[in-house]
């Protein structure tokens, strides 16, 4: 149960689905920390606080016991974790990597995590980024970080390890959050999703 | 709508990256010793050649790392992709004949659109 | 030269048209000239025409590796304004303007200058003052450019959208009434028939490939058609000034760089002026043949392949239709590329060089189509006394070493 | 029910059972669904749909799709008029309404035909010689001619409709569904590989379509049946999407292309889905492509070539076969090669009565003759049409021998088909940069060398007959696909029983000889912008002998179709003028698109809401529900100022502004950017690219500092803060958040990477409040656990971590505003929470939220500048007068060689300064100018700088002003003027920037 004094950006949002076709959902709260450092010096403490030492390839995942590690860049990585257990996974990363070259920072309400899922949830995030999302190019696993509409994010397709039940996991920065959720709203439109509006686009009160 | 080759994430769509122009100047470390003219090339001064140019590219979108390319100026053609720090690779390039001619294709201009007679069909790479 | 008229019009009408010469002499180059001019676009071919009206230098040939005109000339979106910032600008822009206002008489060919004003518009607190400030500066620089209010802007072009729920909503906006556009191709075969007629050789489809020089000053250029003898070098290659410079050894500033445009199908009047958005990126006008002419930003990277990346042409479009709503029905026709010479301060460069009898004339970027008599007046004035003149002094490549940029950027970052 | 007396009895792909009702022009015509508004206007009787674009000559139907020239009419009305429409695509539906165009009072009595009759006076470029006089030059002439141009007119108000992009990659995209599409398709698709077929029509089959399917059977099928069964196959298969009224109008870089996909434009408003789009933009990244866009017969090039009834022969028998309509009863045929016979067999056989056969060729194949004998065709060889009949369609052709002496018959018909050869269209080659090649025996260009991962295949690869387009097509498809890592193996080709009579033995003539005197003769290359083979030559006369330039002085090619039929005459022409090959004279420039497409579609969803993100922060939803009034900040919106009822915002501010100063207000500052930084490295970095000293700066302890660019210009600036000896918290102004990590990255990973930092940007994960005031210090203990805020032990510049409800916080005693302030971060999703618990704890002082307006006048009321404001990139921090934030100690820093340069290092720069209005009430205009002298000179002006910023003051009880001035430092206490419009300068007095200390000070 998650502190009820936290507001995710797309508070009062709900799931929208168009039934099988697809869905859309935040996975509100998910702990994120930015772990940089050389991927065979923090292996051992991944290891060790994660379950998991990481992924082998870049643009990959490895997840366990809802824990995963995203590849990011060649010295970055993000680990993805149940809510309100990063603070402690960050001190101990902290701790267990000190004497290592290496930096945690904890964003977990830098990003906020839309899920997508369904038979056409691919073809919807299709309409918002050049990446090639269909479920054959873009495994499960797969991570990349890319053009999302006018801005960037980061893709992600979370295997069973993470515990996580969409098919895709979108992070986007919390300011544009609720920019995404109507975009995807719109690519969802075919398949029977209702628009929705931004937040703060109904008017735009003008000075004068 | 080129396809760029991150060394680290592989091939991506030019929307991921910003470019960052010419590669491999390095900034100086006796600026305080340098005169105006030499500061002025540093700051101001590039490489700006119609065919083969090292410049650098920013996956910005992506993994956030800098890394250099060589192109082919005159026809957009990419030519290799390697990390920061490294030397540019040799590599052959389709170049113009001339300094400011076209390439015999690929740029796409004017005078290079229609084959001469005699010259030989198919495909280049 | 024949002399154009309405009158003339008719009778050869009437003579089946068989009496109308050449726009301008097909010339094959001679062994040598006083002057030779790389590159002909609107400022080469100016610059010749400027040489030989006002210095009397005649003994000049324009060398086109093309077809003259087939550069950023022919490519431009054809905005003409002259409300810069700073003294230096304004004064070679206006320079040009009030050339332009006569040059069509001038030419004795009708360059279709329409003065029919050019908007800027400023869609936040931030833009506003800083076109206030430059209206300001035009006013007391003898510019014309006046400040309208988003009601005011409606009245002057009813098409733009100045609806507040929009996320750009358009706060105010300069104009400037004697801005306009004009007929690109006609001012370039414009200037090359007056400079023609004075004496001035024209060769096309000729490249400029080296050029010579002995102890540090220019003998001659070496070309697709052979070498020719000159002490007088003057490279207004725009794109291609970089490589003109690199022949020398001259380090330059300039990056080349794709910048693209596209018309619409031609439709009736819809747009009655130029319209100008930085903060949406997008420029827009219509053409006298009825099509609106539409540009952007240019692409990051360097580029000699007069082709630009879909991208900004798909931000350009929602740009527009956010601006001008009623033509997101409209359809893009053609689209194409320049390769633009951009400088560091976003000025153009018109400067002798460390080669005796070596000139440049470039750097002019997105924007110097408005400026090409203004700018082929100074360069000949340059070349003719090996001097700058007031209003080229300020372009000297000199201002990168000593820091006196003439830094339009932040008041104009809109292309063009 | 208004009749259709060309709809033959049978045949055609047409739903026959169903009717569809539309309107032309006022009048009401039937046709049935599958009808193109061209063809239903055809079997309506109508030819006639246009005007043409200079002389407004009659325009008829040419062609049977996106060739045609100048069919072109307004489809719609009011918001949704679509202009410029071809009615060789339109598809009709129940209710549709076309009108004609550019045309006034009417189609058939048309004002503008006026100009025809002065044709001899508008050759190509007489706007060039002409209009020059009058009043205002040009201007005078210009709105006439304005109106008289153009072509259709654009939507009365703002488009409705909804449009989309999409992204695909896909191993082989296959463009056109012809035979040699379809079978390139279908060989890729069984080899697994992702496949997309676009397809520009409604239905799949190409020139298949156009032959008479009991006369063609594939595999002992009928051509449509064949078509089905390939079509279910690759609707059947998961890979693979076909997209039919989809053109791919774009080859652009590394493969790739746009597609232009219109979802809804065939169906009536009230039948199209709500969820689709209008139309939609297919971004595809293709392995490979094969071009299989097949080839577009010519016209001929003859006197009154124009005429209304004369039609391409391809077209001609594709509206029989397609669309089961007659063009023409009584048809003559006009062909430079045998394809032409060919469509006069199949027309004679559908009915049509075949007035004759002209043939430009003396020489004609015995088979073709005693085929035409049998059907009694009257041949006229080596003879060509030279003049027409008929005012709105043609009723009579001219006949005459083409070499030699021999006298003119005048042939009745009310149909010419002309055959002039066929083009392969290799608009997307040639886009996608390959090289043409001039081929002599196709008497047309093909695609030569290839620059990206393409083939063409098929017509538009040169090869014209049916089995060598399935087996290229095949053959195209295998190999795209085993290029894309597949192994595939085409498709057999199927058994083919099909009449073909095929270009061949062409005669390619530019312009049809004739004996008519050349000032006389009429004969269009263009029919759209009205250009004849007069105005080449005169243009070639005149010296435009550059293709580019010919193309540019007469616009032949440029109209909305550009050129698809008209380009190859037109070249061939200046070919044979010129006496060059056809490879000298190339061609002009094959751009993108293909064939127009729309702006919606080319913006896709990216409008309206979707236009540009708009980030808020946590707290924004709160800021709109107390009448925030919002400015945008880079992506961001800020609220400006919180209007109470009834109050201007003028009000707002000064309100807003006593109570940050006299008692607390409450800023939203999380916009801010902000950058962690850890390395071993970090202090040196921080060294390096800021103009101040780092090396001191201890653990919780705080700095201001700049950034500068290599020119040694203000870039940013902000507040960066010690949190460990490795790690700094740096914050950066909002604008520049973005491009200043990136910058920070660049010489951190570029330059040095031997500092060994990392950074990371955590400007959303911290919701920041900034409040300020004098009873800000109370506010900030009540809510915090157990703080102390005793500025003994929390002093200026430092920053404590802390808790507020168990909730981490970090506290800044920073500030902006020269007024006591602290700056609270909390985890962004607390960020909400925060702000509303400040304001209960704040209720006893009356905290007031203020907004970006206020907090520029109260930093302006201390002298700080707003870098992009009071600097804008030619600002030093010397010019600011802040020579201390430079350090001259340490080592070097980002732009600092730069500051030394000779312009930069001058005294008489322009520098900072306050400046105070003589008249306490009056307020300068930001951007105004300050000059010397009391009155003002005629222009140019001498300007000595500029005002960056101008408030009202309430908390120094008058106006203020920074501005730039030359030399200003040395100018304090001078009188100058700032200038206004339309008024006389306003006196002010230099002063120092600082003007809560200038008043403290008893100054103001
Ligand atoms: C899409 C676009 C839109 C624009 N819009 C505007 C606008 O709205 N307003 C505005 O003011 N400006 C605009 N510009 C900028 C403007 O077009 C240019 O600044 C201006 O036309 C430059 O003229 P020029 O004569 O110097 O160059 P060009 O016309 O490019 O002429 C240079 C010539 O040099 C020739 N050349 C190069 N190398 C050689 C060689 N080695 N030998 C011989 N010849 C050589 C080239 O072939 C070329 O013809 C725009 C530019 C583009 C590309
Ligand atoms: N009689 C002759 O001399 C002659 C000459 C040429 C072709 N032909 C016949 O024409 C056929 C040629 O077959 P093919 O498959 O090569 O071509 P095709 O003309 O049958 O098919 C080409 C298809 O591509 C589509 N297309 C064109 N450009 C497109 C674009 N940009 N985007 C999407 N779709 C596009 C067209 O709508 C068409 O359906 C054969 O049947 C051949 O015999 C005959
Ligand atoms: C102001 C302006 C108006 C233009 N109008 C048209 C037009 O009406 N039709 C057209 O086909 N091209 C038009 N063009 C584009 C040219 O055809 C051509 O694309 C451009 O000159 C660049 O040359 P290129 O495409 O041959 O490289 C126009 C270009 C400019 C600069
Ligand atoms: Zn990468």
């Amino acid at each position: 149960m998650s502190d009820a004094r936290r507001r995710s950006p797309l508070h009062g949002r709900s799931e929208i689905s168009s039934g099988e076709a697809a869905t859309v959902r935040e996975h509100a709260f998910l702990g994120k920390l930015v772990l940089r450092g050389a991927p065979g010096d923090i292996a051992p403490a991944l290891r060790e606080l994660t379950g998991t030492a990481g992924p082998e390839d870049a643009c990959r995942s490895a997840s366990s016991n809802g824990r995963s590690v995203l590849w990011i860049g060649p010295d970055e990585h993000w680990l993805v974790v149940p809510a309100e257990t990063e603070i402690e996974l960050a001190r101990d990363l902290d701790s267990r990597l000190a004497g290592v070259r290496h930096h945690v920072v904890d964003v977990t309400d830098y990003h906020v995590a839309i899920g997508l899922s369904g038979t056409k949830a691919w073809e919807v995030l299709a309409k918002l980024t050049p990446f090639d999302v269909h479920p054959k190019a873009f495994a499960v696993g797969a991570v990349a970080g890319t053009v999302i509409g006018r801005g960037q994010g980061v893709l992600w397709r979370p295997a069973e390890g993470s515990a996580l039940d969409s098919d895709y996991i979108v992070f986007i920065r919390s300011s544009m959050a609720d920019y995404l959720w109507c975009l995807l709203a719109e690519a969802g439109r075919q398949f029977g999703m209702t628009p929705e509006t931004p937040i703060g686009g109904e008017t735009w009160r003008l000075a004068r | 709508m080129f396809v760029i080759t991150c060394p680290y994430c592989g091939e991506r769509d030019q929307a991921e990256f910003v470019s960052g122009g010419q590669a491999h100047r390095t900034r100086p470390l006796n600026a305080h010793e340098m005169s105006d003219a030499d500061w002025g090339d540093w700051v101001f001064m590039r490489d700006n050649p119609k065919g083969i140019f090292a410049e650098r590219w920013f996956h910005s979108a992506g993994c956030r790392r800098w890394f250099n390319a060589l192109r082919n100026t005159a026809t957009d053609q990419f030519l290799a992709f390697y990390p920061m720090g490294e030397a540019p690779p040799a590599v052959e390039a389709v170049l113009p004949a001339t300094p400011a001619g076209e390439a015999p294709i690929g740029s796409g201009n004017d005078a290079v659109k229609v084959m001469r007679p005699g010259e030989s069909e198919g495909t280049t790479t | 030269m024949d002399r154009y008229s309405a009158i003339r019009l008719i009778r050869e009408g009437l003579n089946g048209h068989k009496g109308w010469g050449r726009i301008w002499r097909g010339a094959t180059p001679k062994a040598s000239y006083d002057v030779v001019v790389i590159g002909g676009g609107g400022h080469g071919l100016a610059t010749a025409y400027y040489l030989a009206k006002i210095h009397g230098i005649t003994n000049v040939c324009v060398i086109e590796k093309g077809w003259i005109g087939g550069g950023n000339s022919g490519r431009n979106t054809t905005i003409i304004r002259s409300n810069y910032l700073f003294d230096a600008s304004a004064a070679i822009y206006n320079h040009a303007l009030e050339l332009w206002k006569g040059l069509g008489r001038e030419l004795n060919f009708n360059i279709m200058m329409s003065h029919r004003g050019v908007l800027n518009l400023a869609h936040d607190e931030h833009e506003a003052r800083g076109l206030k400030r430059r209206v300001e500066a035009n006013r007391l620089n003898g510019v014309d450019a006046e400040w309208l209010d988003a009601k005011q802007v409606k009245e002057f072009c009813p098409v733009i959208n100045i609806s507040h729920d929009i996320r750009y909503p358009v706060l105010g906006a300069t104009l400037q009434r004697s801005g306009g556009v004009n007929r690109h191709d006609a001012v370039v075969w414009g200037y090359a028939r007056a400079a023609s007629a004075l004496g001035v050789d024209i060769v096309e489809q000729c490249e400029v490939t080296d050029i010579r020089t002995e102890a540090g000053a220019v003998t001659g250029v070496e070309t697709t058609k052979g070498f020719i003898r000159t002490p007088k070098v003057a490279s207004v290659t725009a794109g291609h000034t970089s490589v003109m410079a690199k022949m020398v050894g001259v380090k330059l500033p300039i990056e080349s760089h794709p910048l693209q445009a596209l018309v619409s199908e031609p439709i009736k009047p819809l747009v009655p002026c130029v319209i100008m958005s930085n903060a949406v990126h997008v420029y827009c006008s219509q053409s006298d043949k009825g099509e609106l002419v539409i540009g952007a930003g240019i692409d990051a990277y360097n580029s000699y392949t007069q082709r630009g990346s879909m991208d900004i042409i798909e931000h350009q479009m929602s740009s527009l239709c956010e601006l001008l709503p009623v033509v997101s029905r409209l359809r893009m026709m053609r689209q194409w590329g320049g390769i633009v010479d951009t400088c560091p301060d976003a000025s153009p460069i018109i400067t002798k060089t460390k080669v005796k009898g070596f000139y440049i004339n470039g750097g002019w970027g997105t924007g110097g189509w408005k400026a090409t008599p203004g700018s082929g007046h100074a360069f000949a004035d340059l070349v003719a006394r090996d001097e700058p003149n007031a209003i080229a002094a300020p372009f000297t490549v000199d201002r990168f070493y000593s820091g006196d940029l003439v830094a339009e950027h932040g008041a104009a970052a809109v292309a063009h | 029910m208004t009749s259709q007396p060309f709809r033959l009895p049978q045949g055609g792909l047409v739903d026959r059972s169903r009717l569809v009702t539309f309107r032309f022009d006022g009048r009401e015509y039937t046709g049935h669904p599958g009808d193109t508004l061209a063809s239903a206007l055809i079997a309506g009787g109508t030819h006639m749909v246009a005007r043409s674009f200079k002389y407004h000559r009659p325009r008829g139907i040419l062609g049977a799709g996106v060739e045609d020239p100048a069919a072109l009419v307004e489809i719609g009305s009011g918001i949704h008029r679509d202009p410029n429409v071809r009615v060789t695509e339109a598809e009709i539906h129940d209710g549709l309404e076309a009108h004609a165009q550019n045309v006034w009072p009417s189609l058939t009595f048309d004002v503008g035909e006026a100009n025809d009759l002065l044709w001899r006076f508008f050759p190509a470029g007489f706007y060039y010689k002409t209009f020059m006089g009058g009043p205002r030059g040009w201007m005078t002439w210009e709105p006439f001619i304005r109106r008289a141009a153009g072509m259709g007119r654009a939507p009365d108000g703002p488009d409705p409709d909804p449009y989309e992009q999409t992204n695909r990659h896909c191993d082989v995209l296959v463009v056109g569904a012809g035979p040699a599409g379809l079978m390139a398709a279908l060989s890729a698709a069984r080899s697994g590989a992702r496949v997309i077929l676009a397809e520009e029509t409604a239905a799949l089959g190409g020139r298949l379509l156009s032959r008479d399917p009991a006369a063609t059977h594939l595999d002992d099928r009928a051509a449509p049946e064949w078509i089905g069964a390939v079509a279910a196959e690759l609707r059947s298969r998961e890979d693979v999407t076909v997209l039919t009224r989809t053109s791919a109008f774009g080859y652009y870089g590394e493969n790739f292309l746009g597609l232009w996909e219109r979802v809804g434009d065939h169906l009536p408003r009230h039948e199209r889905s709500p969820n689709l789009p209008r139309q939609r933009l297919w971004r595809v990244r293709a392995k490979q492509v094969v071009l299989a866009t097949g080839a577009i017969e010519r016209p001929l090039v003859f006197h009154e070539n124009d005429r209304p009834g004369i039609m391409l022969a391809s077209a001609a028998v594709t509206y029989v076969h397609r669309y089961g309509v007659l063009p023409g009863r009584n048809v003559l045929v006009f062909a430079n090669n045998d394809s032409g016979w060919g469509a006069a067999f199949d027309l004679a056989e559908s009915g049509a009565s075949i007035a004759a056969i002209v043939d430009v060729r003396r020489e004609i194949d015995g088979a073709l003759l005693s085929r035409a004998a049998a059907l009694g065709i009257a041949i006229h060889a080596g003879c060509g049409v030279v003049g027409t009949s008929g005012r709105f369609r043609v009723t009579g052709a001219k006949v005459q021998p083409v070499e030699g002496a021999g006298g003119v018959s005048d042939i009745a018909c009310d149909l010419v088909a002309v055959a002039g050869g066929w083009t392969p269209n290799t608009a997307l080659f040639a886009q996608s940069r390959g090289k043409l090649r001039w081929d002599d025996d196709l008497a047309a260009y093909r695609p030569g060398l290839s620059w990206q991962k393409e083939a063409s295949a098929g017509a538009s690869n040169g090869v014209f007959d049916l089995s060598g387009c399935l087996a290229a097509g095949a053959e195209a498809g295998a190999r795209a696909a085993d290029a894309a890592g597949f192994s595939a193996v085409p498709a057999p080709v199927p058994a083919l029983r099909a009449e073909e009579t095929l270009q061949r033995s062409i005669h390619f003539v530019a312009e049809v000889p004739s004996h008519r005197k050349p000032e006389d003769t009429r004969a269009w290359v263009d029919l759209q912008d009205d250009v004849t083979t007069k105005d080449l030559k005169l243009a070639l006369q005149e010296g435009m002998q550059s293709i580019e330039h010919a193309k540019r002085y007469t616009t032949t090619g440029m109209g909305t179709d550009q050129g698809k039929v008209a380009n190859l005459n037109a070249f061939r022409l200046v070919s044979d003028k010129l006496g060059r090959p056809m490879h000298e004279i190339g061609t002009t420039t094959s751009r993108q698109p293909w064939k127009p497409v729309t702006f919606g579609a080319l913006a896709g969803q990216h409008v309206g809401h979707h236009f540009h993100p708009r980030r808020g922060t946590p707290m924004h939803d709160w800021h709109r529900r107390h009448s925030a009034v919002f400015e945008p900040v880079g992506d961001w919106l800020r609220p400006r100022a919180f209007l109470k009822a009834g109050e201007s915002f003028e009000q707002a501010v000064q309100r807003e502004a006593r109570a940050a100063r006299e008692g607390v207000a409450v800023l939203d500052a999380t916009t801010l950017g902000k950058i962690d930084i850890q390395g071993k490295g970090a202090r040196e970095f921080l060294n390096r690219v800021y103009t101040s000293a780092w090396t001191k700066l201890a653990p919780g302890r705080c700095r201001y500092g700049f950034m500068l660019g290599e020119d040694g210009m203000v870039l940013d600036d902000g507040v960066t803060s010690c949190i460990a000896d490795d790690h700094f918290h740096m914050t950066t102004t909002t604008g520049g958040a973005a491009r200043i990590y990136q910058w920070l990255e660049d010489y951190a990973q570029t330059e040095w990477p031997d500092l060994e930092l990392y950074l990371t940007s955590v400007t959303e994960q911290w919701a920041v409040a900034s409040l300020s005031g004098r009873d800000s210090r109370a506010v900030v203990e009540e809510i915090c656990d157990d703080f102390d805020a005793d500025p003994a032990t929390f002093p200026f510049m430092s920053f404590r971590d802390t808790t507020i409800e168990g909730v981490p916080a970090r506290i800044f005693r920073i500030s902006f505003t020269g007024a006591l302030s602290y700056e609270i971060n909390v985890p962004a999703s607390y960020g909400l929470w925060l702000w509303e618990k400040i304001f209960e704890a704040g209720a006893r002082f009356g905290i007031t939220p203020y907004g970006t307006e206020t907090m520029h006048l109260l930093r302006a009321e201390k002298g700080f500048v707003i870098v992009g404001q009071d600097t804008d990139g030619t600002v030093t921090p010397h010019d600011l007068r802040m020579d201390w934030i430079v350090s001259d100690t340490k080592g070097d820093f980002i732009g600092k060689r730069s500051l030394s340069r000779s312009d930069t290092a001058r005294a008489d720069r322009k520098q900072l300064v306050g400046l105070l209005t003589e008249d306490p009430g009056l307020m300068l205009e930001e951007g105004a100018h300050v000059i010397a002298t009391e009155n003002e000179p005629a222009p140019p002006v001498p300007m000595l700088g500029h005002v960056t910023s101008s408030y009202l003051s309430p908390n120094i009880g008058r106006s203020i002003a920074l501005a730039l001035v030359a030399g200003g430092g040395d100018r304090m206490g001078d009188r100058l003027w700032v200038t206004r419009p339309g008024g006389a300068p306003i006196p002010v007095r230099v002063t120092e920037t600082d003007f809560l200390k200038l008043k403290e000070e008893g100054h103001v």
